[in-house]
């Protein structure tokens, strides 16, 4: 298939499967990890902010009560 | 005619940032004017530019069928060639691993000192094809990313 | 023009009255080329290839060690605040302030620079051309590091971070200051180098002052 | 013209527009990866001196384009949200930051790797590798700072102020490591022909390039709509959006 023989020539990669192997698999969880840290803030903040709502709500109403 | 003050303020100012340009375009093209290549060809060393044991740089092709290796007396590995600039020739020796690229024909920058016999002692060679290195400009990167030529022998 | 003299010559007043910080980068200067010789070899010609980097970096080093103490003080007691307040541009006050820290900081290590060289065993003319070289270099690192400090001077370790934010900004002075006086201890020219510094040094005095002013309007905010 | 500028400079029409078409983009992302990934790891003929450590280029040159681009983009966002005080404009300059490091630190190591075996070293002091090392700390150096104040906008103020600096800087630093120390000089010598790229190579390349593009693009829209969120907290679009989610 392709331009190797058969598979164990793909992984070999005629002597430097190493390096190009190395090189893949460090792009590969360098940009995966960016990818899913950025995609997981937007939820996280969403998150973050309903218990910020929640709690400056909280603080609004004990000081009503304070107040009155 | 009298200014207003903060048209004169103006006016001073791009007077002050066109002179400034001017001088540094002045100034950059006469640096690159001068040469200030820090590897020395073949033919300047030919000419006498450099002195014994002075630590240089020298870059060329490798000169076709002048790679010898030989194995020295005190049965280390010696890899003998020859940097050209296709006017002067300079020998290099050089005794450890030689990079991949290293070929004949190929450009080369080698790092060490001529000795007193007049060949050049390197201590660190470094083999690059006209590609080695990558632009981040689409254009050049195209280029680049190696260009299956025939194989020249 | 009046304003420029008059923050100059406060400037001098003030750091000849407390010498350390005239004094600090100098002997930091001095001790840290003289750990060369210690450290690598003390071998004459091994120290004479070394020396155009030592003193570039050295001096690097120590003109970074004096901005601390050329800004910080003027941002704690307000007076910063009140000249930008009394209608002084900023950028004048960057540029007058960097002339007094180049004029404390950079002047000596420029004088000092051919004894180290004789120290660290460079011929007469590389050894004037590292003088040269600094002379038109120390300048624009003054420059430079204006706008690094006016960032940092605000924060709590602000110290570290200049160093990462000014560093990387001083490479380009380094390397054609360094190989100035390489290629002239080799007997090549080296005005190509010089008028690289040259013109590195107006643009620093062109575009500096206004990035550095922008920075300290951010600061005192 | 100027009104669509200030469209999209209001951090809620940004918001539901990124919302909107990053789906579609990452379709389009994903199948150009795996289109890029098989033809340059299985079709793609190995080079003729390289052999087939040439295949990392196919990630290589594209992250290395893509840490210089995000860094121009990063210091032309700060410049407009420096000139125009726009908020947008700050955001978008600020999530470029960590991509763009990333970018060039995978350069860096890639690059590295890939030097091993040609040259049969990991690092030269060569200007394109110098340069490359110059530019994460610069982006280092404007995370770092931004981080280090405590209030945003200055934090977002300063950092712009030294995105600009930088951007300035990065052609007097290529060029000026280029002097110190490039090879080049013996590259043109042998350059006897233009060289010139066979289209099975070139397609791969081209494919990463343009799927490495819209990674970042997708990434920024991410991080983007998660600093909007923080920052727009007291905006009443954000107080609805985020009642609307818990349901």
């Amino acid at each position: 298939m392709g331009y190797f023989d058969s598979f164990n020539d793909f992984i070999h990669m005629g002597g430097h499967g190493f390096y190009v192997w190395l090189c893949y698999a460090i792009v590969f969880i360098g940009m995966v990890s960016q990818f899913v840290l950025a995609k997981l803030s937007a939820k996280k903040n969403i998150k973050l902010l309903s218990q910020y709502y929640r709690r400056a709500a909280a603080r609004k109403k004990s000081q009503a009560n304070n107040d009155s | 005619m009298a200014m207003k003050p903060h048209r004169k303020k103006k006016l001073i100012s791009i007077i002050i940032g066109v002179t400034g340009v001017s001088i540094v375009v002045a100034l950059v093209l006469f640096a690159s004017e001068q040469s200030v290549n820090l590897f020395q060809t073949p033919t300047q060393i030919a000419n006498g530019e450099v002195k014994v044991d002075q630590v240089i740089r020298i870059g060329g092709l490798v000169k076709e069928s002048s790679v010898q290796h030989i194995e020295r007396k005190d049965s280390q590995l010696e890899t003998r060639f020859v940097v050209t600039d296709k006017k002067n020739d300079i020998q290099v020796t050089y005794n450890k691993v030689l990079p991949d690229l290293f070929r004949e024909g190929q450009g080369v920058v080698a790092l060490g000192k001529i000795n007193a016999q007049g060949v050049f002692v390197a201590s660190e060679v470094l083999a690059k094809h006209d590609e080695e290195y990558k632009a981040p400009e689409v254009l050049d990167a195209l280029e680049q990313a190696g260009h299956p030529v025939k194989r020249e022998k | 023009m009046k304003n420029f003299n008059r923050i100059v010559t406060r400037e001098l007043s003030v750091v000849f009255r407390s010498q350390s910080e005239f004094v600090y980068p100098l002997a930091f200067f001095i001790m840290v080329t003289s750990m060369f010789p210690l450290a690598v070899t003390p071998e004459p010609a091994q120290l004479a290839f070394i020396a155009p980097g030592v003193i570039w970096v050295a001096a690097l080093l120590s003109l970074l060690l004096s901005l601390n103490a050329f800004y910080q003080s003027d941002f704690q007691d307000g007076s910063l605040e009140q000249m930008l307040l009394a209608g002084v541009s900023g950028s004048l006050i960057i540029l007058a302030k960097a002339f007094a820290n180049w004029i404390v900081t950079g002047l000596p290590l420029v004088l000092i620079a051919p004894i180290i060289g004789v120290l660290l065993n460079l011929e007469l003319q590389a050894n004037m051309i590292a003088m040269l070289a600094l002379l038109i270099g120390t300048p624009s690192l003054c420059l430079i590091g204006a706008i690094g400090i006016n960032l940092t001077v605000g924060l709590r370790n602000g110290g570290v971070l200049l160093t990462l934010l000014v560093l990387p900004l001083f490479i380009p002075i380094l390397i054609f200051g360094a190989s100035a006086v390489e290629a002239a201890s080799i007997g090549k020219n080296y005005s190509g180098q010089l008028a690289i510094l040259a013109a590195i040094l107006i643009l620093s005095l062109m575009l500096a002052p206004f990035a550095a002013a922008a920075a300290m309007k951010i600061s005192i905010d | 013209m100027w009104n669509w500028f200030f469209q999209l400079a209001s951090p809620k029409w940004f918001y539901t527009i990124a919302r909107k078409v990053t789906p579609w983009l990452s379709v389009l992302m994903y199948s150009l990866m795996l289109a890029g990934l098989v033809l340059g790891l299985i079709f793609s003929p190995a080079d003729y001196q390289q052999g087939n450590t040439v295949r990392i280029m196919y990630i290589h040159i594209p992250a290395a384009y893509m840490s210089m681009m995000i860094y121009v983009i990063m210091a032309v966002a700060g410049a407009i949200g420096l000139v125009w005080r726009m908020k947008m404009a700050h955001i978008v300059s600020v999530s470029c930051a960590s991509i763009g490091a990333m970018f060039t630190a995978l350069a860096l190591l890639t690059g590295a790797i890939w030097g091993k075996p040609t040259w049969g070293t990991y690092w030269v002091w060569d200007a394109r590798l110098t340069s490359e090392l110059i530019l994460l700390f610069l982006y280092l150096g404007f995370m770092a700072l931004h981080s280090a104040y405590d209030d945003k906008k200055a934090a977002d103020k300063a950092s712009a102020v030294l995105a600009l600096v930088g951007v300035v800087n990065i052609p007097i630093i290529h060029f000026s490591v280029e002097w110190w120390n490039t090879l080049h000089q013996g590259a043109t010598l042998s350059k006897l022909e233009k060289p010139s790229m066979d289209t099975s190579m070139l397609w791969p390349l081209l494919i990463m390039i343009v799927a490495f593009k819209l990674y970042f693009v997708v990434t920024l829209f991410h991080k983007i709509r998660g600093e909007i969120l923080l920052r727009e907290k007291q905006a009443s679009w954000v107080k609805k959006l985020v009642a609307d989610s818990k349901q």
